[in-house]
């Protein structure tokens, strides 16, 4: 058990609103091994954000409820952490990082001093030597002169600069876990697939755990181990990369990837999901991804949820009627 | 010919569109729980100006329907009478009429111009936005109240004069809202694409700038409504405003240079304090209840508080479980 | 860059001040056609048509009416320049500059303690009330301030007169006159001056407290629900220092105007104010230069409010040139 | 949550601490010294005191204390009493003057033992620079109560402009024809209109300046300029009189004056004490008049310096320690009717005015009984002629009050021509509707709501007009008005003043609203002129009877005064008809209670 940096059973987060209860989150099991890539892929609105800042503890309650049956982090059962207690390992053993580099880093202090804090603040850092590391984490994840950027506000940085700082910030402190919260949408893809490297390697290097949460099947593909695929607030599918990306078993992770561009796709082969992610207020009977489903059973999944089923060791899937295995494991 | 033809149909296409957002929004404000308690006082209250005659008891602007001075609420007269025997409830009811015409019609008159110009600014660009936007940094430098003043002093304080004068020094704030709407509306695509069509100015400004600025402008109407309001009151307890007929603000002037503080009339003092509290209220409930549907942000995570307190914690647990239950469905049967 | 900005805005408030001068200046002799007829009405008895003619003469040699408005104009701003706004038409002809002098210090104190105490109470239960979001703290400010922006302050003025002042007795109903005139800075006179301004200050600000409160609970909600916030918890910094280093530079940015703003708002809106509680400041002076058409001495009084506006503008502009990084190179906000 | 509980403690504490600085009440030391408190209710109080320049508010109240004129009048004794002034006579008897002489001259004697504020002894330099002065266009404008000189008889050689002949006022240092001996050092002569009441303006209206400052005036730095310097400033700020008060710059502002009394003043009591008792007068600003009732219900003020409204007297006087006295004020409220209206400002219906007969219609349709009743909650008694005072022995009593008579009215205006139109509710004549403003201030609404009332019954629609703040400026003066309501009075020292002015003494006048009827006009004129007693008193009261035949300054009513006064602090208290309770007399006779 001791390899295992997260381990999350169960974790449940709902939402009370005048309308009714947003179940945003309905139970997922989720775990990270030390040094690995794990993946949470989904589209938007299917409550992976919320997961994330949940593994935290990061979700303000209220509005948000939340209920888990385990939380461990690094073997360390943090269920019952209290806000102060939460505060010794936020930010030092597990970091996150946003997607919008531009909002998530504060508009009216320099970058240098928001890395600073880190050190200053939790790491008990003098002014001094805070100044000189975070000189030096910026010149580790790559920002070109880095002594004058210190000294740069957000918005006078380029977009993967800030992206690099906001990565540098979190790495700051030698995490064993660090979530990234769609790290690369706001990017372009060049400077996308530099961040993805620059993530992996920091990864490689102090043996991290590094959770991937993004809705982009290609980033997933590129960086993670281990994928799990979410939708409508729960897990459906999960397994290895190339397992799960060769021989998807539920058809809506299968939709997923047939969604992806890809160069040499021909037009028939790239089919969208129809339709949306249910409204969280009006989630349909059964199993939510029915409505969307080409392949359901009309009595059956009309009627219950199916359960996550080990189809393998490492693989799992949420279907009552999942996709043929195409082999190959 | 063809083209006056033209100008006559834009205008009475866009007053048609104008009427219909004015509809859809007030069937909008009807909806709203605030918005509803406002809409019902500004009908309330705008009915009895309207039929101030027929309501009122008394005539308070008849001199021989004064009755016994400073007398409290009673059957005779319901909210007392002044020191000079006017019935109160009547002057009230009376007062209505001016308050609430000198707002409505000051607030639509604001909105007006300070659309146009706020449009004409913001659309036309350049020099004629540079000279519209200094004069509205002029204006909203200077004070209201006391230019108000002294304009009235030098001009009068006739009914059309305060009118004008409102609407003088009201229209800056509104036209610089509105122009930096019309900025961002202006670079939206279809915009663009229907000036590269050729559409005119006059026809984008018309059909494109003003129905996307005219969620801002009947909650700007709204809002000054409830400005003019007060801010005639004020003018009139400085006993600045109009002198020849009875006003909610007039009538606390004279309550307080009547000494209704001195000989405990209190009901002088509270009649029209409610008037006016009604009425201004009733504007910035409707007020407000547009901006929460132009802007839910803020809005639907109050609400969720709201609704966190009724919530109990057995539910809560209920309903957890029943998640994990749910969950767990399949998984027994497949064990 | 910077400089740029501060210069700009600095030519920007000139320009204003300029047009507000041009208006101050030619508002008063909108639709007159003769001032000097009625800045000089003739006395009764034995005054003959050709004294008056003489009067008038003289009225408008020493006004400078004969001149033409361009040659008045320029005399005019030449003399704003030097500080001078002029004589009122009182009698005795004392100078509009030291009658303002004498009174602003009162309105001043009405309006800039009314303005400290509110934004003091206002952001300090503001931020309480946004930490306390949906319990009673903050539903009491919410229902609250539906009441209070909605009631005028002079009706509040009212009330509290009738109820604190002539009712219960706690408060003086209207100003020690006396007290302005003999004040030497010992405890007790400033005392006195607190007890004589609490109503006023209170019917004033109330509403303004509420005011404050309410905007700066919805910033800090915006402002905390905002991405870097996240950030920062996410980086597991204690919640003052979240509160203090990241959220308040943040929402203070558009209190900062708000508090400008309300400045020159407040100093004109204690006109009404004035009169309620026999206050002997701007407003009562004002009030009483429009009773008597005094031109000069409204016009100085509006110069006075309108710059005071400005320069809170300015001010405000160039505290948020200092406090948002992104305003100094030359971004919107 | 330990933050916020830090930040409501926070709340609450800074909360106390403003609550208990607020909580200082030191009222009680407010009344430590012996001086008279006088509420005086006023949109504020002014800066600086040139005693000529101001008619209004406050001004003239305190220029008459810090300084005093040649003489004051006794309107009992008609007789003028000393001030600076020790006595006077005419050179030569009026009923003696050559006919052909057109002016008489007086002699006055300065009290040797009057000083300035500065102990410095008032001379009859100070006398001939005042006069000087404010008959001299070319260093001061007339302004205020200057009017008068006019009456002083100065000759020039062809017009104004040219070589002055003989001066009108002249002194020992001055002299003309006159023989001087060593005891005239005292004394100033002048030559005045022949016009028996002209010295009266003279002797107690002028302020007498003192010349050791005043002689800076000059062509260049006249007395009235718009921009003083700052030398003359100081003489306004810092005003140096010869009166029984001192003003107290330091203690006073825009919201009190302070004013001491002067122990060294020359005028002493039968007992040759002390003139004036009080040790001070403290005039406290309220810009309401219900601040002043309250005030002085509280104790924080002795009297209130103008009239309070019959609403709060029953109020008030449930208070033991204030009293109100009623008495009749100085003027009789009139309508008056736009007669002699300037082109400009011609209208079809001011011209209708011009028509005896209408105007006599509308004296018919005014029931002073029923306004008085109404509109004054009877606190107020009827008029004759426009003259009030019964036992004024120069009011002609044979007048009739006037009396309303409806039928008479309408039947006069039928038989003008002013008929009602099918459908009309009023008439109207060739295409005119009698459709008039009265053009007055806020405060008599409630009397001309009445006499809308009133006129409707014969046909005569009346509608408010709010006439501006300073009715005297806004409209009066220039003519632009179809009627008003003006105080009218008659006070015997200023008979020939009031008389040409048709009774009209408030502040400024105008030619608009009066008769310019030449026959009257040269009536007025012998009036003024004649050097025999008893034929000026029958031509007062002819003149009377015939200005009140035409009808254009219509009596409604004199309205009671009632003054509210505290008993408790000061006794002696003296009511003087026409002004109330405040007044010299009572100064002078007011002792502190122990």
């Amino acid at each position: 058990m001791s390899d295992k940096v997260l381990k999350i059973r169960s974790l449940k987060v709902i939402f009370p609103t005048e309308r009714g209860i947003i179940k945003a989150v309905e139970g997922i099991d989720f775990e990270v091994s030390k040094g690995e890539c794990v993946a949470l892929v989904g589209e938007s609105g299917c409550g992976k954000s919320v997961s994330s800042l949940a593994f935290m503890k990061l979700l303000t309650t209220p509005p948000a409820i939340i209920d888990t049956r385990v939380h461990e982090f690094d073997g360390k059962d943090i269920s019952n952490y209290t806000d102060k207690q939460m505060k010794e390992i936020v930010g030092t053993e597990m970091t996150m990082i946003f997607q919008d580099a531009l909002s998530a880093l504060n508009p009216v202090i320099k970058v240098g001093r928001q890395i600073d804090e880190i050190y200053i603040k939790k790491l008990g850092y003098s002014k001094a030597d805070a100044k000189a590391a975070s000189i030096e984490i910026l010149r580790l994840v790559g920002v070109p002169s880095p002594a004058k950027r210190y000294h740069d506000y957000p918005h006078q940085l380029s977009g993967g600069m800030r992206q690099r700082a906001l990565i540098g910030m979190s790495f700051a402190s030698n995490p064993k876990m660090m979530i990234a919260d769609e790290p690369t949408t706001a990017l372009d893809v060049t400077i996308e697939s530099q961040i993805l490297k620059l993530l992996k390697d920091l990864q490689r290097k102090n043996g991290m755990a590094l959770v991937l949460i993004t809705h982009d099947l290609s980033v997933v593909k590129r960086t993670a181990d281990r994928v799990y695929v979410m939708y409508s607030g729960k897990i459906v599918e999960e397994g290895p990369t190339d397992q799960v990306f060769n021989n998807p078993r539920h058809p809506y992770t299968k939709g997923l990837i047939n969604s992806m561009p890809k160069i040499g796709k021909t037009k028939e082969e790239f089919t969208q999901i129809p339709d949306n992610v249910p409204h969280p207020l009006n989630k349909p009977e059964g199993c939510y991804f029915k409505p969307r489903c080409s392949n359901h059973d009309p009595e059956i999944c009309k009627l219950h949820m199916p359960a996550f089923e080990n189809l393998s060791e490492y693989r799992s899937v949420r279907c009552w009627n999942p996709i043929e295995d195409a082999g190959g494991e | 010919m063809k083209y006056k033809n033209n100008i006559i149909f834009a205008i009475a296409k866009s007053l048609l569109n104008t009427l219909i957002t004015l509809g859809q929004m007030i069937i909008k404000i009807w909806n709203h729980k605030k918005g509803r308690i406002g809409l019902i006082l500004v009908v309330m209250i705008s009915l009895i100006a309207i039929f101030a005659p027929f309501l009122a008891p008394y005539d308070p602007y008849d001199v021989l329907q004064r009755g016994a001075r400073g007398v409290g609420p009673s059957t005779e007269y319901f909210l007392g009478t002044t020191s000079y025997g006017q019935d109160i409830f009547s002057m009230l009811i009376y007062g209505a009429r001016v308050s609430m015409s000198i707002c409505i019609i000051t607030a639509i008159l604001i909105s007006f111009t300070g659309a146009i110009i706020g449009i004409a600014a913001g659309y036309l660009g350049k020099l004629p936005d540079a000279i519209i936007m200094r004069v509205v940094d002029v204006m909203l430098v200077i004070p209201t109240l006391p230019i108000t003043i002294v304009l009235t002093n030098l001009f009068g304080k006739s009914y059309a004069m305060l009118i004008f004068i409102f609407t003088l020094f009201g229209w800056a704030g509104l036209s610089r809202v509105v122009r930096s709407q019309v900025l961002t509306i202006k670079n939206t695509n279809y915009v663009k694409s229907a000036e590269l069509f050729g559409g005119g100015k006059w026809y984008v400004m018309t059909k494109h700038i003003l129905p996307g600025v005219s969620n801002q402008l009947i909650m700007n109407t709204a809002m000054t409504a409830a400005g003019v309001m007060i801010a005639e009151a004020g003018l009139s307890f400085l006993g600045l405003g109009n002198t020849e007929f009875i006003s909610w603000g007039k009538m606390l002037a004279e309550a307080q240079s009547s000494g209704a503080f001195l000989l405990g009339y209190w009901w002088w003092i509270i009649a029209p304090g409610i008037g006016i509290f009604a009425s201004v209220s009733a504007f910035m409930l409707i007020g407000f209840s547009l901006e929460e549907i132009f802007n839910p942000r803020m809005k639907s995570s109050n609400s969720q508080y709201k609704v966190l307190k009724t919530l109990s914690g057995t539910y809560i647990k209920e309903l957890f479980e029943q998640m994990e239950a749910a969950d767990n469905v399949g998984g027994i049967e497949n064990e | 860059m910077k400089i740029d900005y501060v210069i700009k805005r600095i030519l920007h408030t000139v320009l204003i001040f300029l047009a507000v001068i041009t208006l101050n200046f030619f508002i008063p002799r909108i639709g007159v056609d003769d001032p000097a007829e009625r800045y000089y009405p003739p006395q009764l008895g034995s005054m003959t048509d050709e004294e008056y003619d003489e009067i008038k003469a003289l009225t408008r040699e020493q006004y400078g009416f004969d001149k033409s408005n361009l040659a008045q104009y320029a005399e005019y701003v030449k003399r704003l320049f030097s500080g001078d706004l002029g004589n009122s038409f009182q009698p005795g002809r004392p100078k509009v500059m030291e009658m303002i002098l004498e009174r602003l210090p009162w309105t001043l104190v009405l309006s800039v303690s009314t303005m400290v105490i509110s934004a003091f109470f206002g952001i300090t239960y503001g931020t309480f009330a946004a930490n306390q979001r949906g319990r009673l703290a903050d539903t009491a400010l919410l229902a609250s301030s539906t009441v209070l922006t909605a009631l005028p302050s002079f009706i509040i003025a009212l009330i509290l007169s009738m109820v604190l002042g002539f009712g219960l007795g706690i408060f003086p109903c209207y100003a020690d006159s006396e007290m302005m005139t003999s004040f030497d800075w010992s405890l007790a006179e400033i005392g006195n001056v607190l007890y004589n301004a609490a109503l006023p200050i209170i019917s004033m600000r109330i509403g303004g407290i509420v005011g404050y409160a309410v905007s700066t609970r919805n910033s800090v909600i915006v402002v905390s629900s905002d991405d870097y916030i996240l950030t920062a918890r996410a980086k597991g910094l204690s919640n003052s220092r979240i509160l203090y280093s990241h959220t308040l530079t943040n929402y203070l940015l558009p209190i900062v105007t708000r508090f400008m703003m309300g400045l020159s708002g407040l100093i004109g809106g204690a006109v009404v104010i004035e009169k309620v509680f026999n206050w002997n400041g701007m407003g009562t002076l004002f009030i009483n230069a429009n009773l008597n058409s005094d031109y000069p001495l409204m016009m100085g009084v509006m110069l006075f409010l309108s710059s005071i506006a400005l320069l809170a503008n300015l001010t405000a502009d160039l505290l948020y040139f200092v406090l948002d990084p992104r305003v100094q190179d030359g971004g919107r906000r | 949550m330990k933050k916020n509980r830090i930040l409501l403690l926070l709340l609450i504490i800074s909360m106390g601490i403003l609550l208990t600085g607020c909580n200082q009440n030191d009222k009680s030391d407010s009344r430590s010294d012996d001086s008279l408190y006088v509420g005086y209710i006023s949109a504020g109080f002014p800066a600086v005191f040139m005693p000529w320049l101001s008619n209004q508010g406050i001004s003239p109240t305190v220029s008459s204390m810090i300084y005093s004129t040649l003489f004051s009048y006794d309107e009992e004794n008609d007789e003028f009493l000393p001030v600076l002034g020790k006595s006077w006579e005419y050179v030569v008897e009026p009923d003696q003057v050559p006919q052909d002489q057109d002016y008489l001259e007086v002699r006055v004697e300065i009290d040797e033992l009057a000083t300035w504020s500065n102990g410095t002894p008032v001379t009859t330099e100070d006398i001939y620079l005042t006069f000087d002065l404010a008959s001299d266009f070319s260093r001061s404008n007339h302004a205020g109560t200057l009017a008068w000189t006019g009456d002083l008889k100065h000759d020039y050689n062809a017009d104004r402009s040219g070589e002055l002949v003989r001066q009108g006022i002249f002194t020992v240092n001055h002299p003309g024809d006159y023989e001087f001996t060593e005891e005239d050092s005292n004394v100033v002569y002048f030559h005045v209109d022949k016009v028996l009441g002209a010295i009266t303006p003279l002797f107690t209206t002028i302020l007498i300046l003192p010349e050791q400052e005043y002689n800076i005036i000059s062509q260049e730095l006249k007395l009235n300029t718009t921009s003083p310097t700052e030398e003359l400033m100081y003489l306004f700020k810092n005003p140096m009189g010869s009166g029984p008060f001192t003003l107290n710059v330091d203690n006073s502002g825009p919201g009190v004056i302070v004013l001491e009394r002067r122990d060294d003043y020359h005028l002493k009591d039968d007992d040759g004490g002390i003139l004036y008792k009080v040790e001070g007068i403290k005039f406290i600003n309220y810009l309401d008049e219900i601040v002043a009732i309250n005030a002085i219900k509280e104790g924080d003020i002795d009297v209130i310096n103008s009239s309070v409204s019959n609403i709060y007297v029953d109020n008030l006087s449930e208070n033991e320690n204030v009293s109100v006295d009623t008495s009749s004020s100085a003027y009789v409220q009139a309508l008056t009717l736009n007669v002699n209206v300037p082109e400009k400002y011609s209208t079809p219906e001011r011209e209708l005015l011009k028509d005896p007969i209408l105007r006599e219609a509308i004296k018919l349709a005014i029931d002073q009984e029923y306004l008085i009743s109404e509109s004054l909650d009877g606190q107020g008694s009827m008029v004759r002629g426009g003259l009030f005072d019964e036992n004024n022995k120069y009011v002609n009593d044979t007048l009739p009050f006037n009396k309303i008579d409806l039928a008479k009215a309408n039947q006069l205006l039928d038989a003008a021509g002013y008929l009602v139109e099918d459908g009309d509710k009023f008439r109207s004549k060739d295409g005119v509707s009698l459709r008039f403003e009265i053009t007055s201030n806020p405060g008599l609404k409630t009397t001309i709501n009445y006499i809308q009332v009133l006129f409707e019954q014969v046909g005569i629609e009346i509608v408010y007009h709010e006439g501006g703040n300073n009715a005297t400026k806004d409209y009066f003066y220039l003519g632009d008005f179809d009627m008003t309501i003006q105080g009218v009075s008659f006070i015997m020292s200023n008979v020939d003043m009031m008389m040409r002015a048709h009774f009209v003494t408030v502040g400024y006048s105008s030619n608009y609203g009066r008769v310019v009827d030449e026959d009257l006009a040269a009536k007025v004129n012998e009036m003024r002129s004649t050097l025999n007693y008893d034929r000026k008193i029958e031509l007062i009261k002819e003149l009377q009877s015939d200005i009140a035949a035409l009808n254009y300054k219509i009596p409604l009513y004199t309205s009671s005064m009632s003054s509210a006064y505290r008993t408790d602090v000061f006794s002696g208290w003296v009511s003087v008809k026409g002004t109330g309770i405040y007044n010299d007399e009572s100064l002078q006779n007011l002792t502190r209670r122990q």
